[in-house]
C-alpha cells in the first residue's frame, strides 16, 4: 500500500496534516513546546490579540459543565507587536505554522492588527475572530451581522495576502448565511466553531459562576451542534472549512471531516491530554490503513446522506 | 524537565477521616522529578463527565529502602465531584497523573523556615519539610484546623525534627482561633527582619494575613495559590493571579506556570 | 418553620410544584402510571400531537451524544381525536395536570387543533410547539420566524381560553425577541428550550447515525446554553418562563429558576431514572429547608449577577 | 407488576472469551418479577458519559437451594462503551438495574418448542428453556456463532433436556454456515402445521429469516428483537418495529413495551 498523506490545504496554506491547535486552548504555543514537538502539528492558532495589551476578566474564568466547559477569559493577551517581537521568532525557531487570531474592537483595529502582521515574518495565515462571546466590544458584533462579518474580512481582505480566515460564532440562526458572506468577502477558508454562549449559576450562593456572567461553552458537549454547523456550511461555500468543537478522538477528527472540514482545530481536549497530538495522528493513520484511504483529504464532505448507518450492523 | 502522564495504579487510599483521605498512586516517573510545591494534575477516568483535570499538590514521594522513588501520595479532601471520586478509590484502580507542574518553593536565604498550614493546606509542607531538614533549616509548622481531628501527620513532622505550633477553631487542640494569631506572636518576639522565611498554603485570606504580616516584620514569605485550573500548562489563562511588576503594572500571572508559589509582597490581594 | 410552599402559576395555570414532564420524553403520561404518581407531577405536556395520527421516522430515531442525545422521532402520534377519546379520560383519572403540546404543518391546522382541545375535557393548558427540529413541514418554519411565531401564538389565542404556551427554538441568534414576540401576541407563557438541531456521523460506515441525518440534541450537554437562553428570556417579558433543557439533578431545577424560570420541564433525564420525580421533590424541599425558603417561588429569577460566585468559598 | 430500580451490586464477573462475559448482579427483586424474555436497563455509573441506559435480556435467575431468588445474570457481548463498562466490572462494583421491562415469549399452544439463537440471541433462553422444561414442552435450541468457542452453556441445556443443534460459520463445530440451514431441514421433515413454536432471538436477518420460514411452513413463531432503546418504559418511540395491524395498516410498535418479543408474521422486514 503506498504512504499515507495526511496532508490537506487551506487556501495558499499547506499543512502535513489536518490537527491545528485551537485558538485559546494553546497559549501561544511555546507554552507547550515541552510536551509536543510543535512542527508535529498541522498549525498552531495562537491566543486571540488586539493591538494593545489585555488583561482579560477577573476569575472564575471557567467552570466545567457536563462533558463541556464554560470560559470567560476576556482574551488576556500581549498585544500584536509583543506578540511579534517576543513570540514569534520562537515560533519560526520550532518551525511551526502559525495561524494568528486576531481581534479587534473596531473594523479599523482590525485591519491595523491584519496589517502588522502581514509585514510580519513567520504569519502562516490570520485566523479573525469575529466571534468571541466573551466580550462587549467589537468582536461579536461582527459575527452577528452578515453585513458586520462582511465588511470585517473584506477589509482585511484588501490589506493583507496572507490566507484570512475568519472565524464563524454558532449563536446565530444560520451559520451558512455567515459562510457565504464570508465567501463573497474573499475569505480564504472559515473556522467554526466557536463557543456556545451560556452561562452557570451556583446556587448555594444563587450567584453566577463566571465573574463575567455568561461563557462560552466548549468540549464534547457541543460537538454534535458543531458537526451540523459545519456539515450545513458544506453545501454552503466552496471554500475550505476549519472544523471543530469537541474533537477528543481521531473518530471525531474524522466526523468533521466527513461532515466537510478540510482542516479541524482542537482545543479542549488538549487541556484533557496535552499529549494528544500524537494519538490523533496514530488514529487517522490507522483508519486510513483500516479502510485503504491513501490521500485522507478525500474524506472531506464525503458522508452519504443518501443511506443512513445501520446500528446492528 | 518536561511533565510525564502517568496512568497509574492505585496502591492504597487511607481514609482519614469522612473528608480526607491519603491516596497513594504507582507514579515514581513523576515523584521523581517533584520538587517541593509543585503539583500534579489528576483525572479518574476517561469520562468526559467529570471532563477536566484536577490539580493536587504532591503530599509525599515515596522510597523503598534503596531510596528509590516508588510513589506518591494525594492528601485529597473531598470538595466537589473529582475529590469525590478520589475519596472513593480502591487499590487497583487507576487515575491519570500529569505532573510535576508549577514553580517549587525556594529555600531560604538565610535563617529558619516557618510554613504555615490551613487545613488541607498541609499538602505541600510534607516535602518541603523533608528538602529543608536536609538542608538543616530549622523548621516550625504553623497548623490550623477546625477541629483537633483535622489535624494529620502530626508525628511525620515531629520525627522530622519540625517544631509543631498547632491551633484549632474549637480549641480542641493547639491554640484556638486563627493560625495567624500564634504566628504574630512568634513575629512579633523575633528581633530583626529576614531572620525566619514564611511559607504559606490554605484559604486566601489566610494567604493574605499570611503576606501582610511577613511585610509588617520585615520577613519574606512565599504563599501556594489556590486556583480553578483548567490545564495546568500555560494554555487556559483560567488560573490568574494579580501580580504587581517591577514596572509598576499589575498583571494577570497564570498561577500553574508563574505558580502556584508566589512571593506573598507581589501578589495583589482583594 | 412554616410548610414548604412549592407551587408555582403559569397564568391561570396553577401547579402544586415546577417539575413538568417535558414533551415527547413521558410518552402520553399514561405509559408512567405504574413508576410514578401523575397526580404528584407539576403537569405532564403530552407528545407533541397533530390533527391526524403521524408515522414518524425509521429507525435510528436516536443516538447517544457525550452527556446528551439526538433524537429524530419525527412526532409520532395518534392525532388529536384519539387522544381525546383514548388518553384524555384515563389522564383525568389519574388526576394528573395535562399540558398538551400541539403541532401543525400550517397555521390552519395549529388553530384546528387547539380549537378540538379548547373543546375537551381535561386540557390544562396548549404547548405550542413551533420548535420541533426533526421535521421539515410545519413547526420550526414558524418558531424561527417572529412573525411566525406571532402569527401562530395570536391565531391560536383567538380561538381558545386555555393557557397558550408557545416552546421556543434555541437555534435562533435571539431567543428573546422570539418570547417579545409571543408576549406581544398574547401567549400566557413561553417553554424553552426545545432541542438544538444536530447531527452525529457513524465514521466506520461515513453515514449519519439518524435516518432522518439531523436530529435534537437534549440532555445536560445543553443545560448551560439553555439556562443563558432563559435568563436571557427572563429580562425581555414579564410572563411566565418553563425553562428546561438537561435537568438531572435538584440543583439543576434551582439554577433554572434562579434565572428565571417560573417552572420546569424534565425530559431526558426521566429516560435515566424514570423514578427521577421524588427524588427532585425531596431536593428541592431539602434545599428551601437549608436555606429557609418557604415559597419556591420567590427563587424565581433571584439570581444576583452583581456579584459573581467565588469558586473557592 | 411494575418493574423496580435496582442499585446492584457485582456478585461476579465471567469472562467467556475477550468479547464475551456472564455478570452476576444482586437484583433478586427484578429476577423474582421476570418471565422468559423480558429485559432489564442497566447503567455503569452516575456519569453523564454514558449517559443512557442499555437494555439486556435477562440471561439466568439465579436462586439458592430453597429456591429463593438470589441475583440475575446478564450474557453481554462487548459492543460498545457500556457494553465494554460491563464486561470489566468486578465484584463489589455496582450498576443500577431497571426491570423487569417488554413482553414475555408466549409458552406453545400446542407440540414442541424449537429455539433458534444467533450469537448473544442466546440470551433470552436459558429462562425460556427452564420454564418449556417444567412445562414439559419438548425443547430443541438451533445455536449459531461465528466459531465453536463463542458456542456458551451448552451443558447448561444439555442437562436441562433440551436436544442442541449446533451451527458454526467457521465449521469447527456443528453444521457449517447459518443456523438457519439445519433449521430448513428440520422444518421440511415436519409433517402438517403447529407441530412446532419457533422462538428466534439474534441478529436481525436470521429473525427475518425465522419468521419467513415458519410462514412457509405454516409453524407459529415469535422474534426478539433488538432495537436501540433510550428509556426501555415507552417514553422516547425510539426503538420502534414496524407491524402490520389487524386493520391493515402497518404502524410502528414501541419494541420496549408491545416487544421485544413479536409475532414474527406481523412484523413488515425491511
Ligand atoms: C495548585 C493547587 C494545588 C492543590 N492541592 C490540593 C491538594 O493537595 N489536596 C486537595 O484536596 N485539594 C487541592 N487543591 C484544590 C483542588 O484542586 C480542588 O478542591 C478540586 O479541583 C475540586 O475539584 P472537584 O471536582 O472535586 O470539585 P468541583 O465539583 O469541580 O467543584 C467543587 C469546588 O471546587 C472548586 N474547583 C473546581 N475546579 C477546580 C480546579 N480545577 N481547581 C481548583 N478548585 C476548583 C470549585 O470552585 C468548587 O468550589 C489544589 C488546587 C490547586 C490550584
Ligand atoms: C431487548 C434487548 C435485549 C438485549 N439483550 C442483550 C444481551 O442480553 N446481551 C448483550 O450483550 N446485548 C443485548 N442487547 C444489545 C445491547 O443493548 C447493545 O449491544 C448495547 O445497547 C450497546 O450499547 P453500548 O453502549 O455498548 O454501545 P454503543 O457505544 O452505544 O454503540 C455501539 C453499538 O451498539 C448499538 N447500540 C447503541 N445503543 C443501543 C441501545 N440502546 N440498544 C441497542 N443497541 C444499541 C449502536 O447502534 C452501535 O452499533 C439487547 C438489546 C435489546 C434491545
Ligand atoms: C479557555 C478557552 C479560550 C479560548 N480563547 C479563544 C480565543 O482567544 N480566540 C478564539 O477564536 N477562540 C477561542 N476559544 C474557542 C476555541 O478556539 C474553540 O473554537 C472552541 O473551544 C471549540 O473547540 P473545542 O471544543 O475543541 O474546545 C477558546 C476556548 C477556550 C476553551
Ligand atoms: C426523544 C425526545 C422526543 C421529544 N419530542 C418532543 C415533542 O414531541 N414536542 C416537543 O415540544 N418537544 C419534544 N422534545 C424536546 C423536549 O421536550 C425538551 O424540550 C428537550 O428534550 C430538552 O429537555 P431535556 O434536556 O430535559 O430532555 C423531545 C425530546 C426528546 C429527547
Ligand atoms: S490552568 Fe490553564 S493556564 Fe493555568
Ligand atoms: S425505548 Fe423509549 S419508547 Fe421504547
Amino acid at each position: 500500500m503506498q504512504p499515507l498523506d495526511l496532508s490537506v490545504t487551506i487556501g495558499s496554506l499547506e499543512l502535513p496534516n489536518p490537527l491545528i491547535a485551537a485558538s485559546g486552548c494553546f497559549g501561544y504555543g511555546l507554552e507547550y513546546e515541552e510536551v509536543v514537538d510543535l512542527a508535529l502539528l498541522g498549525a498552531v492558532a495562537t491566543k486571540g490579540l488586539f493591538l494593545a495589551e489585555r488583561q482579560g476578566h477577573k476569575p472564575e474564568r471557567i467552570v466545567e459543565t457536563p462533558s463541556g466547559m464554560l470560559n470567560a477569559i476576556g482574551l488576556q493577551g500581549i498585544g500584536v507587536h509583543r506578540f511579534i517581537s517576543e513570540k514569534l521568532p520562537l515560533l519560526r525557531q520550532r518551525r511551526a505554522r502559525t495561524i494568528v487570531n486576531i481581534c479587534g474592537t473596531t473594523l479599523d483595529e482590525y485591519v491595523e492588527v491584519a496589517r502588522i502582521l502581514s509585514d510580519a515574518e513567520g504569519v502562516d495565515a490570520l485566523e479573525v475572530n469575529i466571534s468571541c462571546p466573551n466580550i462587549k466590544e467589537g468582536g461579536i458584533q461582527f459575527g452577528c451581522s452578515l453585513d458586520g462579518t462582511f465588511s470585517v474580512v473584506s477589509a482585511i481582505r484588501k490589506v493583507t495576502t496572507l490566507p484570512v480566515i475568519p472565524k464563524l460564532t454558532p449563536n446565530v440562526t444560520s451559520p451558512a448565511s455567515f459562510a457565504r458572506a464570508a465567501e463573497d468577502a474573499g475569505a480564504d477558508g472559515i473556522s467554526l466553531v466557536n463557543t456556545f454562549l451560556a452561562m452557570a449559576i451556583d446556587v448555594e450562593q444563587r450567584r453566577p459562576k463566571l465573574s463575567n456572567i455568561v461563557g462560552g461553552l466548549s468540549g464534547p458537549a457541543i460537538r454534535p451542534i458543531a458537526v451540523r454547523m459545519v456539515w450545513e456550511c458544506r453545501q454552503a461555500v466552496k471554500i475550505p472549512i476549519i472544523g471543530m468543537g469537541g474533537i477528543m478522538e481521531a473518530r471525531d477528527v474524522l466526523e468533521f471531516m466527513l461532515a466537510g472540514a478540510n482542516a479541524v482545530q482542537v482545543g479542549t481536549a488538549n487541556f484533557v491530554d496535552p499529549f494528544i497530538w500524537t494519538k490523533l495522528l496514530d488514529g487517522l493513520e490507522d483508519y486510513m490503513t483500516r479502510h485503504q484511504v491513501t490521500r485522507l483529504a478525500d474524506l472531506v464532505g464525503a458522508v452519504d446522506t443518501q443511506t443512513p448507518a445501520r446500528a446492528h450492523a | 524537565m518536561p511533565p510525564v502522564d502517568v496512568r497509574a495504579a492505585v496502591l492504597s487510599n487511607v481514609r482519614l477521616s469522612r473528608d480526607y483521605n491519603v491516596l497513594t498512586i504507582a507514579a515514581p516517573e513523576v515523584g521523581a522529578l517533584t520538587e517541593p510545591g509543585q503539583f500534579v494534575m489528576l483525572k479518574t477516568s476517561t469520562s468526559s463527565d467529570p471532563m477536566l483535570r484536577r490539580p493536587f499538590s504532591v503530599f509525599e514521594v515515596l522510597r523503598d529502602d534503596l531510596g528509590t522513588v516508588r510513589a506518591i501520595s494525594i492528601l485529597n479532601k473531598r470538595a466537589g465531584r473529582t475529590t469525590g471520586l478520589l475519596y472513593d478509590l480502591d487499590a487497583g484502580d487507576t487515575v491519570s497523573c500529569l505532573g510535576p507542574l508549577g514553580l517549587p518553593f525556594n529555600p531560604p536565604a538565610a535563617g529558619e523556615a516557618w510554613m504555615v498550614a490551613g487545613g488541607v493546606g498541609l499538602a505541600p509542607f510534607a516535602t518541603l519539610a523533608e528538602a529543608l531538614v536536609a538542608l538543616e533549616v530549622p523548621t516550625t509548622l504553623f497548623y490550623g484546623a477546625r477541629t483537633g481531628d483535622e489535624l494529620y501527620y502530626l508525628e511525620f513532622f515531629d520525627r522530622l525534627g519540625v517544631r509543631l505550633v498547632l491551633c484549632t477553631e474549637d480549641g480542641s487542640i493547639g491554640v484556638p482561633g486563627r493560625v495567624t494569631l500564634p504566628l504574630e506572636a512568634s513575629l512579633q518576639a523575633l528581633g530583626g527582619p529576614n531572620e525566619v522565611t514564611l511559607y504559606a498554603c490554605g484559604p486566601e485570606p489566610m494567604l493574605a494575613a499570611v503576606a501582610r504580616l511577613s511585610a509588617a516584620y520585615g520577613q519574606p514569605n512565599e504563599v501556594s495559590m489556590e486556583r480553578t485550573m483548567g490545564c495546568g500548562l500555560g494554555g487556559c489563562y483560567s488560573c490568574v493571579v494579580p501580580v504587581k511588576h517591577a514596572d509598576g503594572h499589575t498583571r494577570y500571572v497564570r498561577s500553574c506556570i508563574g505558580g502556584p508559589v508566589f512571593d506573598g509582597a507581589t501578589v495583589v490581594w482583594d
